[in-house]
């Protein structure tokens, strides 16, 4: 394995688009050096990015969002309080990454590019229609992030693209957002299912509403309808029933050692209930 | 294989290894620096006996590569004593029977230090969530808890 | 000095009544925490040797699979590989036998396959290198072509007809005709005609229950470094419970003479059962004689989780009746355990322990041994028990709701008392059962009122403990100081508690007295530490070992004094004259008396060796409160309370330690721990990830009362404790379950699945 | 005579019997006129057997006094965790 530190991202871009062999970008780790350990897999080529000017910085950007570096650690986005003022869900989403260990190293950018369809932080930064920029050999793009993960273990990115931040819109007034996932424990499980919700309020009433639920199927993916359901209620329990139907209905998930088909499709249904309170009452405080 | 110079201070001391890239930085604290008081319990992150600091953040060395290490500072449970006077999270582990087999106690020291410098003065529930990541089989977790709320105390009073 | 005097004293284990003690029963700082908080402490990883090696195996990713061709010379050929072995490297001369009796031909065949392999994660071949690295590259270069057979996971599948068979010609002859190949062993016991007993009864409950396999979950993966010469003799280090039987079992595996192997135990990472057997020692010495240089081997956490034993899963059946006062009048269990690939479930133990908790006139229980395509099973704290406690006292739990009667009052009205007739056939002395029982009712958890969604359970639990082949050695020092040697590995604290029972008889300060955990070399033999049997066994030897020493200062000083050695009392660490007629002496302390033994006779110590045959059994009662997310099925332990018997607390701290330790174990495998096996027979969870043992935060203070009802066989009543802690919980559980949302759960792990759909059908039948 | 209680798969080593009567003042006597009576109990007796004579279990005292009346049963060895 060859290991590079590369200074800016214009040189980690070579590397990457020079290299022979698998090739991983190195942040936090704590996917890929599982994946050493378990002799599942061992890059060829690793290019830690940590060298790089900004990747640890937390930005506030002219309009009001975040510009996160792809270096930022869950740690420092947990212990980071304007941040977690505008987006409380993308951070308590973020912060149930693992141990406090894993939080000292893990970076939010790094669980999305994982593309394991359980991440945490994506449903939640879904949610929050979160995008990345990505720089590669033809130039720099942006992406929302629910097109990065084209299934387990795979991205959109070709060959030579590293992700360079990660960009959260200006919240606004009346907006609030919330995630919750299910496991079995109390701590350090991965996610049986996760689900994220964004809401704006006008008084009691929704204008804004997006939702995205993890572990449900191959990808994180948003509740296409959940702004249907939602939008112009005060979240009646006759919204709820419907967001809840929808959450169950946008479920393509497998049996596995983590959970059943029916298990998870039930959740789906429990906590799009659950975590839509909490969005509602936090927009509702936004005001 | 090419192996890589690094160059790093670990408990305060400055220490300089060559580290094939693949190796973790918990390889390089045992194997190569000779420091095994933190242990291999699963290699994965999901278990802490590995607990360290770097840069005063908790994390496990497991899941961090030796080469990383470059111009870092690290910490781990050889440095929690001053000398010959143990730490009162140390003392208290003791005093509480806080560890049986004792594997997974330094990292827990590790981490539960680590919380105590950010926080003086934690819940029940504060420390059982910090220290979710540093499985114990032994004890049941009882006389950890109250041994870290104890030595917090203790600390709190004599500051 | 007569010769006898060096003639450890026999038997005589009787308990000595009530005293007033000075040391035992206080809470001084264990002698070794000083070493475990600063990270020096050695355990099996932690030791390197000059010129070693790193080693690693190769496992089969297969179930059930005959191993069709071998080839390691890639690996041997790469560069800083220096040794590769099969099980041609092991001895010819370990014999195949039915059952358990061929024991150690069970252990070579696990820890290397043979013609087959037998599960997943069976090791094939095993590289010796220069890095880790490089040992585990090398693997990568062994060629294995296997022709995959059909496996069986499942206990009750395996018993079916048409089953694919692991082994022809395992099974002992206690197997009734016409069983399946794979069912090895059977056992039943019992007493009285227990269709008359359900006659008598007012209502009969009969229920199935299942266990899914749980491991031991120590969190040191096992860890040995070995160097073995051509010539025979050979060293070990390694992380054992029992490394008298290390040293057994790698001579026999590698044609040594048993003395030429000096086995030293390190401290141990936890063992909980699962470190009484052997898995990777006998293949590090092998890569270390073939290569010439000391060779260390450390599983990984995946190697821990499919190659070493994790506990039986148990498929049983339970019957009992109860009339409307309460009285039990029959039970009835049978209990199939596959134990994986080899004999040795621990159904007989399963089915002994089902029902000792109860005054049975009529009782059966039937065991069978079942063998699948899983990892060989190893103990687990008071093994066989566990499960058998989970299904017996859901079932009296189930009985005491449907009669409206309150299950303390229920156990307490049927409880085994001194003069029961066990259900296992013998008949009990004095036991503590009807104590924990009463401390349970007093107890103000017992009282304390629920919150909405909550509910209580309680369940008793019964281990044997037991006591073993035992040496242990004391020496004084010149200055008054003494060393005490013990071959029982120190898993959770018992250094305190040899220190203070030592202190105790010869009446010094317990910081005065180190005691070693002695390599092979350096005592007499030691069964393994299991069974409970630490502090009562090598705290029975290190007690008449004191009094051996005792015997020789009395001695001492009736030499000096010219008087007769009846003459002469110990007193607080001192000899003093017996009475006015044996003269006037001023007390002579220890101290005085080694400060010039080499002058007056030589060095002064103390042994004793034998079989302490007294371990008493022990009881316990829990009570725990669960609350259920009814959406989610969720279960969260919100208070628990263990109460059990102890006999007699030596160190009382260690001693909560054991309670709450064994009540953790038990939430797990209540509630989330299991062996997940899919279609391929391949293990879906080898991680600590998937494998969820209870985190700091899914736990509650776990509260503890000690019970001491004296054992009568040890001198201070001490009982065993490790164990019996495991076996309520499950039940206990279960029980609050039921209590909490009206389901009962008979299978576990109780996953929120499963609770959920127990409260879907619930609602179907409403 | 004192009775002696077989574990089950000990039966089928003692034609079928599960109480064998046999004369003996020591658990050493006691288990030498068991083989005696049934040679095929001399490999699992040889193997190690637990004997609880009157309650209490003895692992390996041969000298442990036998009264006529005494219960006697043999029990597997214990493997504990």
């Amino acid at each position: 394995m060859d290991y590079h530190k590369p200074s800016t991202f214009e040189e980690a871009v070579a590397i990457a688009a020079g290299a022979a062999g698998t090739t991983r970008f190195l942040a936090g780790g704590t996917d890929i050096l599982v994946q050493m350990r378990s002799g599942i897999a061992t890059p060829e080529v690793l290019i830690d990015i940590k060298g790089i000017a900004g990747t640890r910085d937390i930005v506030r950007e002219d309009d009001g969002g975040w510009c996160i570096g792809v270096a930022v650690t869950g740690a420092e986005l947990t212990e980071h309080a304007e941040i977690g003022h505008d987006w409380p869900g993308v951070i308590e989403a973020v912060g149930l990454i693992g141990s406090t260990q894993v939080q000292g190293r893990a970076t939010p950018v790094g669980n999305l590019c994982n593309a394991s369809p359980a991440a945490d932080s994506v449903p939640a930064l879904v949610a929050a229609g979160a995008e990345v920029t990505v720089q590669g050999p033809e130039g720099t793009r942006r992406v929302p992030v629910e097109d990065i993960p084209t299934g387990p273990g795979r991205t959109s990115l070709k060959k030579g693209e590293v992700v360079t931040a990660l960009r959260l819109p200006p919240r606004g007034r009346g907006g609030g957002d919330a995630y919750q996932r299910f496991i079995p424990r109390t701590e350090m499980d991965i996610a049986v299912i996760g689900c994220g919700v964004s809401l704006r309020v006008s008084g009691l009433v929704i204008t804004e509403a997006r939702m995205a639920l993890g572990a449900v199927a191959p990808t994180v993916e948003p509740v296409r309808g959940a702004a249907d359901a939602l939008v112009g209620t005060r979240l009646e329990k006759s919204a709820l029933d419907a967001l809840a139907d929808l959450a169950q209905a946008a479920c393509n998930p497998i049996d596995d050692k983590r959970g059943t088909v029916k298990f998870r499709t039930h959740l789906a249904g429990v906590y799009a209930r659950r975590v839509a309170r909490i969005a509602y009452e936090r927009a509702r405080a936004a005001q | 294989m090419t192996k890589i110079h690094v160059t790093a201070r670990i408990n305060g001391d400055e220490v300089e290894f060559l580290c094939d890239p693949r190796e973790t930085m918990l390889d390089v604290l045992r194997d190569r620096l000779g420091l095994i008081g933190a242990k291999e319990g699963c290699g994965t992150g999901d278990c802490g006996a590995c607990s360290i600091t770097l840069d005063g953040r908790l994390v496990c060395s497991c899941l961090m590569l030796g080469v990383e290490a470059e111009g870092r500072e690290i910490g781990t449970v050889e440095g929690i004593a001053e000398g010959e006077n143990l730490h009162p999270l140390q003392r208290k582990f003791i005093e509480h029977a806080a560890l049986q087999c004792g594997f997974c106690t330094p990292g827990i020291l590790v981490a539960a230090k680590n919380l105590l410098e950010r926080n003086p003065d934690p819940s029940e529930e504060e420390v059982r969530y910090w220290l979710a990541g540093n499985l114990c089989r032994c004890t049941g977790y009882d006389k950890i808890i109250r041994a870290v709320l104890d030595a917090a105390a203790e600390m709190r009073e004599a500051s | 000095m007569a010769l006898d005097e060096y003639r450890p004293q026999e038997g005589d284990e009787a308990y000595e009544g009530p005293r007033e003690f000075r040391q035992v029963g206080t809470r001084p700082d264990r002698p070794d925490g000083f070493d475990k908080v600063t990270g020096r402490a050695r355990f099996g990883a932690d030791m390197y040797a000059p010129g070693m090696l790193h080693a690693a195996i190769l496992r089969s990713p297969h179930a059930h699979a005959r191993i069709v061709r071998l080839d390691t010379s890639k690996a041997e050929a790469l560069e800083g590989v220096k040794a590769v072995v099969t099980r041609a490297d092991f001895s010819k001369n370990v014999i195949f036998a039915p059952g358990t009796v061929g024991e150690f031909w069970n252990i070579l065949e696990n820890i290397m396959a043979g013609e087959k392999a037998l599960y997943d994660g069976h090791a094939v071949a095993a590289v010796a290198a220069t890095t880790p690295l490089i040992a585990r590259d090398a693997l990568k270069l062994i060629e294995v072509e296997y022709e995959i057979l059909p496996h069986v996971t499942d206990v009750d599948e395996a018993m079916k007809p048409g089953a694919p068979v692991i082994r022809e010609g395992a099974a002992d002859r206690s197997v009734p005709e016409g069983m399946h190949p794979n069912v090895v062993r059977y056992h039943e016991s019992g007493h009285g005609d227990v269709e008359a007993g359900f006659a008598e009864a007012d209502l009969v409950i009969e229920d199935h229950f299942t266990t899914e396999a749980t491991h031991q979950g120590y969190i040191e993966p096992h860890a040995c470094l070995g160097t073995l010469g051509a010539d025979g003799k050979g060293e070990l280090w390694c992380c054992t419970q029992g490394h008298w039987y290390v040293q057994k079992v790698c001579a026999a595996l590698l044609d040594l003479e048993t003395a030429n192997l000096r086995v030293t135990a390190s401290e141990i990472g936890g063992g909980f059962g699962g470190k009484t057997t052997v898995f990777i020692e006998p293949v590090a010495l092998a890569l270390s004689r073939k290569a010439g240089r000391p060779v260390k081997l450390v599983m990984s956490r995946a190697e821990v989780f499919r190659a070493t034993g994790p506990t039986a899963s148990a498929s049983m059946d339970i019957r009992i009746g109860m009339k409307k006062d309460g009285t039990i009048t029959a039970a009835q269990g049978t209990f199939r355990l596959q134990g994986g690939a080899f004999p040795g479930a621990p159904m007989e133990f399963t089915a002994m322990c089902a029902f000792a908790c109860y005054d049975l006139r009529h009782v059966r229980q039937v065991g069978y041994d079942v063998m699948t395509n899983r990892p060989k099973q190893a103990a687990y704290r008071a093994p066989g028990s566990p499960m058998a406690a989970f299904a017996v006292e859901s079932v009296i739990d189930e009985l005491c709701n449907r009669l409206g009667l309150d299950p303390i009052e229920v156990r307490l009205k049927n409880a085994a008392r001194e003069g029961t007739k066990a259900s296992y056939g013998p008949t009990y002395p004095r036991i503590g059962l009807v104590e924990t029982l009463e401390a349970a009712r007093a107890h103000p958890h017992y009282a304390a009122p629920l919150k909405p969604g909550q509910g209580r359970g309680i369940s008793c639990g019964f281990w044997f403990n037991y006591g073993g082949e035992t040496s242990v050695s004391l020496a004084l020092s010149e200055d008054g100081s003494a060393q005490v040697m013990v071959g029982t590995p120190d898993i959770g604290g018992s250094r305190a508690s040899m220190a203070l029972m030592a202190a105790e008889v010869l009446g010094i300060p317990y910081e005065n007295i180190r005691v070693t955990v002695a390599d092979t070399g350096s005592l007499g033999y030691n069964e393994i530490s299991h069974g409970s049997r630490v502090t009562y066994a090598s705290g029975l030897a290190t007690i008449k070992a004191a009094r051996d020493a005792v015997r020789k200062l009395r001695q001492r000083a009736a030499d000096k004094w010219g008087i007769d050695v009846e003459a002469v009392d110990w007193v607080d660490g001192c000899a003093v004259p017996s009475g006015p007629n044996a003269g006037d002496f001023d007390p002579l302390p220890l101290a005085e008396i080694t400060k010039t033994m080499g002058a007056t006779g030589g060095p002064i110590s103390g042994h004793f060796e034998a079989t302490p045959e007294g371990a008493g059994v022990s009881f316990a009662t829990h009570i725990v409160d669960a609350e259920v997310d009814r959406e989610t099925g969720k279960t969260r332990v919100v208070r628990y309370t263990v109460v059990q018997d102890a006999g007699k607390a030596i160190h009382p701290t260690y001693v909560e330690g054991q309670f709450q330790g064994g009540a953790a174990q038990g939430i797990g495998w209540a509630l989330n721990e299991e062996y997940i096996y899919g279609e391929d027979g391949r293990l879906q969870n080898p991680g600590f990830l998937d494998y969820r043992i209870p985190v700091a935060s899914d736990l509650p203070m776990i509260d503890t009362v000690i019970v001491e009802v004296p054992n009568p066989g040890h001198p201070f009543g001490v009982r065993g404790v490790g164990e019996t802690s495991i076996c309520p919980p499950l039940a206990a559980i279960a029980n609050a379950v039921s209590n909490a949302a009206g389901v009962r759960l008979r299978d576990l792990p109780m996953r929120p699945s499963r609770i959920l759909d127990e409260l879907e059908k619930q609602r179907d039948d409403a | 005579m004192p009775e002696v209680h077989l574990w089950s798969g000990l039966r089928a080593l003692a034609g079928g019997r599960e109480v064998v009567e046999v004369e003996g003042r020591t658990v050493g006597e006691i288990l030498d006129a068991l083989v005696a009576a049934c040679p095929g109990l001399k490999e699992p007796i040889e193997a190690g057997v637990s004997v609880a004579v009157d309650g209490r279990i003895i692992a390996s005292a041969r000298n442990e006094p036998v009264n006529p009346d005494s219960e006697i049963y043999l029990l597997q060895r214990l493997r504990g965790g």
